[in-house]
């Protein structure tokens, strides 16, 4: 029986051709899956010449899955009001994403297959701390200008001509963490940040702006974001009796370790200050969903955030057309917390930005467009202020000098392109949306929180 | 346009770098049958070294943002050199769980946990590794005079890529296609069998879990260099599953298999999955993605468990590759009607190489109160006996009285409990069993052992010893250096098979003979081996009476031509003509020694046998 | 001392759900020989139903977690029945079938991930008062795991020793044949054990999320090293050597993370782990294959 | 001696049986006959394929021609379980026990079959001929001495009153002693008190000695077959075994 069947193998002709058809089955099983139809964006009711595609760079899957919605809701809310206002030189704008999976290596051939099917890509957006080293020198190369969520110290120290920056890095963001403790008057202070990428480079900069301000460090957790538990680390920080604990773990880690301290604690938050990134409408509905619950969870957490000027002229645009992207984007949970998230605001200006900085240099070429972007940005001499899209593009088209002042306010650049406004405390609301409290913080530098920048 | 040959270039560099780790993994799961699910770790330490080495020291580059160790700024293609090399070091410390004879899937279960293992260190110990963040900014190779960024760069990475890939793989055949690489498939297919024939499994083992480790580690090496970054999450044991499905669906033992995996599984399955526009929630198409390599492994395991390219059946008979139909097997009846050929007429002095002078009757071979328990219960017992040169001395004895495990112990398959075994005169109590068959004592099974996926012809050839292919270095010298010896061994081997009568089954798997026939390929085998002392354990069992006493016949013709010969065996009819001295033990102990006829009239012995 | 106790009282929790899924995966590895490492997605789909029952069907937790166990049970039937019995059948080496539940195993996690999504979930349900036990802090609900656990293991005991179908499985797996001899209809012992064994798995799957609070698709994905762990060490296939090797692994590792370092805690498994392997592949007592 | 021992014995017949493994047969065209009351012996040298007869009967080894009846019911290539319903107790050569369980609990697995509340008086029964297991009842049966050992593997069989026994090389390994007294008090035994038993033995001698009907099996085929008195004289006996003169099979 056995050998009968060899024997059967064993028919050259026969054999080949059924591995020929099995190839060439796998081979049709590709190429039909490569010439599927690539659904983009949304049509709008203008009449445009053409279209110019921003792309969301960033993890959608994985462990950082949260973010890439954030940065895909700014580019439909972007783009919405900018087709809206007939386009960027007539072009509609279209949004698309590339999961890079959080994961550096596949991140590189997603980049180079985006260039590949997009013929039109004018700006990139996203790129976090999980894959900005293997694809910004990528865009560099390819002179597209990208706005990066990435807080990496090594952007604060190698210059990319195409890469711009709307948030602080990691380090200024801690100091700014250690200002909202100074404010409550905290002495002990615990770390908990996660061991990934990301958060790793909050640590040191926090135990020097700690240790500047007077206080003291009494526990020090990493968490390994595989883990499933983190009672020790909890009972560590629990036992330390901080006045406050100073954390950045996103995904499940992070709602693990404070329903497990709080647990530990007899049912009492100890007050948490999170960085920016924590501003997250996921790990919110997480933690509040857990055994904490919203009531006790909002009275103890605080987390920096550069600040929103929701009061300013831009934001009551920005407000509606974030809510407006509900169902258009999967994978959040509540609109209204993103309205505060720092990847939706800032990127939401960022867009704006480049996309007035394509009007006025009639061009949606990286390297035509990007010294106008500082230009808009930081304003020149003689320039109106224009807090949306639509006004801007009025006011270029009258021939003005504009200064585009964002939900984030006013950007002003350093040499490595990065801009970061003050910084504020804020804290969630029963809703999910967060509130500024107490006033700025102030500029922070990657060593102190000044008053002026 | 750029756009699109760019995204091609990364697609080359990508393909060459997957074909690379599978052609390794192939040839370690594929033809030395070893199941290195930590297969990962080399990539990723082969990558890790290249990284480092290429840097700058460390605090004057990068501003310190990161930390590391070795940063020796050295210039291509000295990373990738020692990647290679710490990719072949980084075997050594797991050569403790593929040398033991642990269950294979106890092992495969070891080296998976050690890839977590070390996963999970290098993502938490910053110092070594700057932790989960990783190393970025590594330095493209030759970045000082060419833009790395530049479509011609990223082609010619993409063709030394290829051009390395398509080394390794000529690398790979030659040591594959070599008498070398028979040996491994004989490993692979009963390592118990290879290592009785004289092969030494653990450094078989270890040769390919290092050469997979270098090629491992030059193929992390390439990547690195490419993104020009090294973070361990690129690397989590997943990965090596992929690598794993792979192999599965392009087919283990084939390098064309190898190659058409890589490019399938985690390349075509990748790139592919990416153009599908993400569905109602972002993470369905990559879990989808994952849940059909899981199916893709599930399916092709049961539909079609060689791959799409399976192993090719090595056709090595002067039959060439011509669409011979492969004989039927004869049945377990007609064993019967086996015909020996013409091996009467075969000089066996001649064709096993059988020296020194036949008629010298010494003791060649003798055991000093050779004893061995089983959890407590003593089998063998004090036994001492003595086994002249030139003779067939036959071993028998009523069930359990211990003449298999005799057996074992003289061939060095069975550590004795006490007790020394004295070859020539020499203590070899101690000796390893592929030393003892290496210096001339070669012993068959009671069970089947043929090497199955392996060809007859192949199963012979592969005993012969001294083979100047059958090393590591021999098989990289090239057919050239080889090719002339393999080519006389595979002729002496055709030589037996016709002496046999069953040259016609010369290129058929040994796997799908019949039990008589495989009785003689096993025999066969040994006495291609050309032992000085051969230990045969119940030969016959199983042949059919008419085809024993051939058998038995020829035995006797060797031992003419010098031979010693050892044989186990139950039926006793035959022992008459063909042994002299016969040893009977009874319970663990010698009973008696002499003729048959003068065994059979001894009352012992019929009471040992009939026992009442 | 506080550190001691502390971390006492974290690996007596770890310990009891550890040892509620290693006797499972043991008893499967008992009677069918198979080192079902697809295990880990069979725990977190149960633990997923439970979820969905009590979250979305909103059952009382204790309800849903009936349903959790069934899931288990019901899957680990199915997969023995469908996947590993026919694979068995070809006489296929050990390692072709920890490939298959390799395989299995990206299938049932990744599965459930293209169902759910990417996102955590997490459980609503207060952990109740914490409790404090001679410098052990264990929240009520982690009594009522551990609570679960010796109730569990208790009847995993008596199932053994006083049942006639434990007794069958015990024979089956010392001998199949002879038990086939004795008139056992080993089939369908083996199907009872996939059931059983499942069951647990699925209990374990839900107590691991439900102590978690916070659980994803991929959460129990290396869970299955520290089973393996905890297998190893006690004998691979008996039940008792499973409960003491979960003991042991779920305290040690706390104790490690309390004294050492928190990130590496799970390395003593591992290195105990490679270490049995290494030098008592069939555990500390013994090598007699028994549940 | 207990009443529940001693059941009724079936004929147990095989009729031109050939079996083996992968098809190829090991032992052919064997016709055995036990009877109640008798003890059948089937000897014969290493390797004649006396167990492999043995397994075909009682489903372990597939039956590739001929016929096996338990009295009117036909057995051939049933699952063992079933077989052993049907009322064979079968004793293999090795791996008789189960190693890991008590001798009590190895009985209650060979009660398995039996109603829950007979299982303990059947246990009694079983050790009123079993007397020494009495002492060892929460031992390990792997822990037990060679002879103790086989006396549990044959106690477990009897746990089911079997009105076959099909017991294979009982005496392997034990003692000279042991093994003769546990050939003829229990196995001569068994059929005194009307079992069938079917026995395969090494000790030639002895199974001739306890034996009302020997079959002698040599390469795979009974080549010699009578009452032992006769056999015992009949020189082809010896030679059967230890070969020689004409014996060749």
């Amino acid at each position: 029986m056995r050998f009968s069947k060899m024997a059967r193998r064993g028919g050259l002709v026969d054999h080949s051709r059924k591995r020929l058809v099995l190839v060439a089955s796998v081979l049709a099983l590709v190429a039909s899956m490569v010439t599927l139809p690539v659904a983009e964006g949304t049509s709008g009711a203008t009449s445009f010449k053409g279209s110019i595609t921003i792309a969301s760079v960033a993890p959608f899957t994985g462990a950082d899955a949260a973010l890439g919605p954030k940065y895909e809701t700014a580019c439909y809310a972007a783009a919405q009001a900018i087709n809206a206002a007939g386009g960027v030189l007539s072009k509609q704008v279209k949004c698309k994403t590339v999961d890079t999976r959080g994961d550096p290596a596949d991140a590189v051939p997603a980049v180079r297959q985006m260039y590949a099917t997009t013929s039109n890509l004018v700006l990139v957006i996203g790129c976090t701390s999980d894959e900005a080293a293997t694809v910004v020198p990528i865009f560099g190369a390819h002179k597209t200008v990208s706005f990066c969520m990435t807080g990496q110290s090594e952007f604060d120290a190698v210059h990319y001509p195409y890469f711009f920056r709307l948030v602080p890095p990691d380090a200024a963001d801690s100091v700014a963490m250690v200002q909202i403790a100074k404010r409550h008057s905290y002495k002990k202070i615990a770390l908990a940040f996660g061991n990934d990428a990301g958060s790793q480079t909050f640590v040191a900069p926090a135990e020097a702006a700690i240790k500047t301000a007077g206080m003291t460090v009494v526990s020090n957790e990493t968490l390994d974001m595989t883990a499933s538990t983190f009672q020790t680390e909890a009972q560590a920080i629990v036992q330390a009796h901080p006045d406050a604990i100073l954390m950045e773990a996103l995904g499940a880690a992070g709602v693990a370790l404070l329903s497990e301290i709080y647990q530990l604690n007899g049912n009492k938050m100890i007050p948490t200050i999170g960085t920016s990134a924590m501003i997250d409408p996921v790990f919110f509905s997480g933690v509040t969903s857990g055994p904490i619950g919203v009531q006790n969870f909002i009275a103890a957490f605080d987390a920096d955030n550069q600040t929103v000027n929701a009061s300013g002229p831009a934001y009551p645009l920005y407000h509606k057309l974030v809510l407006e992207q509900a169902g258009k984007v999967k994978g959040v949970p509540s609109f209204a917390g993103l309205l505060s998230a720092n990847g939706t605001v800032h990127l939401y200006d960022g867009i704006n930005l480049a996309a007035l900085a394509m009007d006025m240099a009639h061009s949606t070429t990286g390297s035509k467009y990007k010294a106008d972007i500082l230009k808009i940005a930081e304003g020149v001499h003689g320039a109106v202020n224009v807090s949306s899209y639509a006004a801007g593009l009025k006011d270029l088209k009258a021939g003005k000098k504009i200064h585009y002042i964002g939900v984030g306010g006013s950007y002003q650049f350093d040499s490595y392109q990065t801009a970061f406004g003050p910084f504020e405390d804020d804290q969630f609301l029963a809703n999910g949306t967060t509130v500024a409290v107490g006033g700025t913080l102030g500029y922070c530098s990657l060593t102190e929180c000044k008053s002026t920048p | 346009m750029s756009a699109i040959l760019f995204y091609v270039a990364t697609i080359i560099v990508y393909g060459a770098v997957d074909s690379m780790a599978c052609l390794a993994l192939n040839v370690q799961f594929g033809f030395a049958g070893l199941s290195n699910f930590g297969f990962i770790i080399f990539q990723a330490g082969g990558a890790y070294v290249a990284a480092v080495l290429s840097m700058g020291p460390w605090q004057k580059s990068n501003e310190g943002f990161q930390s590391y160790v070795l940063g020796w700024h050295l210039a291509w293609p000295l990373p990738w050199i020692g990647a290679a090399l710490f990719g072949g070091l980084l075997a050594l410390p797991f050569v403790f769980l593929v040398g033991k004879r642990l269950r294979g899937d106890f092992a495969a279960v070891g080296l998976l946990v050690s890839a977590v293992l070390l996963n999970q260190l290098v993502n938490n110990f910053v110092p070594l590794f700057n932790g989960a963040a990783g190393i970025s900014i590594v330095p493209a190779p030759f970045s000082h005079y060419w833009n790395p960024q530049g479509l011609a760069y990223q082609f010619v990475y993409g063709g030394v890529a290829v051009v390395l890939t398509v080394l390794v793989y000529f690398l790979l055949r030659r040591v594959t296609e070599s008498p070398y690489g028979r040996s491994l498939r004989a490993m692979r297919d009963n390592d118990i069998v290879a290592d009785a024939l004289g092969k030494n499994v653990r450094v078989q083992r270890t040769s390919m879990l290092i050469l997979g480790g270098m090629i491992a580690g030059l193929s992390g090496a390439i990547l690195v260099g490419f993104i020009n970054l090294w973070a361990p999450g690129a690397w989590g044991y997943a990965e090596t599953i992929v690598l794993f499905a792979a192999i599965i669906v392009g087919g283990a033992g084939n390098h064309k298999g190898a190659v058409l995996g890589a490019l399938l599984v985690p390349l075509g399955f990748e790139e592919v999955t990416r153009f599908i526009p993400p569905l109602s929630n972002p993470a369905l198409v990559p879990a989808l993605e994952w849940v059909a390599i899981g199916l893709l492994i599930i399916g092709f395991l049961w539909f079609r468990p060689d791959g799409i390219l399976p192993e090719r059946r090595r056709i090595l008979s002067g039959a060439g590759k011509s669409s011979l139909p492969m004989p039927v097997p004869s049945s377990g009846e007609s064993d019967s009607l086996i015909n020996l050929g013409n091996l009467d007429q075969m000089d066996f002095r001649q064709l096993l190489r059988l020296e020194g002078d036949a008629s010298d009757h010494g003791i060649i071979l003798s055991t000093d109160r050779l004893t061995r328990a089983f959890h407590g219960v003593t089998v063998v017992s004090e036994v001492s006996i003595e086994f002249q040169r030139g003779r067939l001395t036959g071993l028998i004895g009523p069930n359990g009285a211990g003449k298999s495990t005799t057996l074992a112990m003289l061939a060095g398959t069975l550590a004795p409990t006490s007790g020394k075994v004295l070859y020539e005169g020499r203590d070899i109590t101690s000796m390893p069993s592929n030393e003892r068959a290496k210096s001339g004592m070669i012993r068959t099974f009671q069970l089947a052992s043929e090497f199955k996926k392996l060809t007859v012809l192949e199963n012979l050839v592969s005993a012969i010893p001294r083979q100047s292919g059958d090393s590591f270095v021999g098989a990289l010298r090239g057919r050239r250096f080889w090719g002339r010896d393999d080519a006389e061994n595979i002729e002496r081997a055709s030589e037996m098979l016709e002496g046999f009568g069953l040259t016609q089954y010369a290129d058929s798997y040994a796997g799908g003979l019949s039990g008589g026939q495989r009785r003689l390929v096993e025999i066969m085998r040994a006495l291609l081996a050309q032992p000085t002392i051969l230990l045969l354990d119940e030969p016959m069992a199983g042949v059919h009476p008419n085809l024993a006493h051939k058998i038995g016949d020829q035995l006797t013709r060797l031992v003419a031509s010098g031979m010693t010969i050892v044989m186990v065996e139950h039926e006793l009819a035959i022992m008459d003509a063909f042994c002299d001295p016969v040893i009977v033990l009874a319970e663990g102990r010698v009973l008696a020694q002499g003729t048959m006829s003068e065994l059979r009239a001894m009352k012992e012995v019929v009471e040992a046998y009939l026992v009442g | 001392m506080s550190v001691f106790l502390s971390s006492l009282g974290f690996g007596l929790i770890s310990a009891a759900v550890l040892a509620i899924a290693t006797v499972g995966f043991t008893m499967q590895f008992a009677v069918t020989n198979v080192l079902n490492l697809a295990y880990g997605s069979v725990m977190i789909n149960s633990a997923f139903v439970t979820y969905y029952l009590n979250y979305h069907a909103h059952l009382n937790a204790w309800v849903a977690m009936i349903g959790g166990v069934l899931t288990g049970a019901i899957a680990s039937y199915l997969l023995n029945r469908f996947v590993f019995t026919p694979f068995q059948r070809r006489n296929l080496p050990p390692i072709t079938i920890v490939i298959v539940a390799l395989g299995v195993d990206l299938c049932g996690t990744f599965g459930l991930q293209a169902i759910v999504g990417g996102s955590y979930f997490s459980y609503r349900q207060s952990l109740g008062r914490e409790r404090h036990f001679w410098g052990m802090y264990l929240s009520t609900l982690q009594l009522i795991i551990i609570g679960i656990c010796v109730v569990v293991m208790g009847l995993i005991h008596w199932l053994l020793k006083y049942t006639r179908l434990g007794k069958a499985m015990r024979a089956t797996s010392a001998n199949a044949s002879l038990a086939r001899n004795s008139g056992i209809r080993t089939q369908r012992v083996i199907s009872s054990t996939w059931l059983i064994s499942g069951a647990l798995c699925g209990l374990a799957g839900t107590v691991f999320a439900m102590n978690t609070g916070v659980f994803e698709a991929t959460s129990a994905q290396l869970y299955i090293v520290l089973l393996l762990a905890a297998m190893f060490l006690g004998g691979p296939g008996s039940a008792y050597g499973a409960m003491l090797g979960a003991l042991t692994i779920g305290v040690a590792t706390e104790l490690s993370a309390g004294y050492f370092n928190p990130e590496y805690k799970e390395v003593i498994a591992f290195v105990v782990l490679l270490g049995m392997l290494t030098f008592r592949p069939y555990g500390l007592f013994g090598s007699e294959k028994t549940i | 001696m207990s009443v529940e021992l001693s059941t009724s014995g079936k004929v147990l017949r095989a009729t031109s049986v050939s079996a083996g493994y992968d098809g190829r047969a090991i032992v052919h065209e064997i016709d055995v006959e036990a009877t109640p009351g008798k003890v059948v012996s089937v000897v014969g040298p290493n390797g004649s394929g006396k167990s492999t007869l043995l397994k075909s009967l009682v489903g372990v080894v597939p039956v590739l021609a001929g016929t096996v009846t338990v009295g009117d019911t036909e057995i051939t290539n049933l699952a063992p379980e079933r077989i052993a319903m049907l009322g064979v107790g079968y004793v293999p050569q090795i791996d008789d026990v189960f190693p890991p369980l008590s001798v009590k609990e190895n009985l209650e697995i060979g009660g398995y079959l039996l109603p829950r509340h007979d299982v303990a008086s059947q246990i009694e029964a079983v050790l009123e001929f079993f007397p020494r297991l009495r002492t060892m009842m929460s031992r390990k049966a792997g822990k037990l001495s060679g002879g103790e050992r086989k006396m549990l593997a044959m106690g477990r069989v009897l746990m089911l009153s079997p009105s076959v026994l099909v017991l294979d090389e009982p005496t392997a390994n034990l003692a000279p002693l042991v093994a003769t007294q546990l050939l003829e008090e229990y196995i001569r035994g068994f059929a005194d008190h009307g079992s069938t038993v079917l026995l395969v033995e090494q000790r030639a001698k002895a199974a001739l000695r306890i034996s009302d009907w020997t079959c002698v099996l040599s390469g795979g085929r009974v080549v010699l077959s009578g009452a032992p008195r006769d056999l015992e004289n009949n020189p082809l006996f010896v030679e059967s075994f230890l070969g020689g003169g004409a014996a060749r099979a």
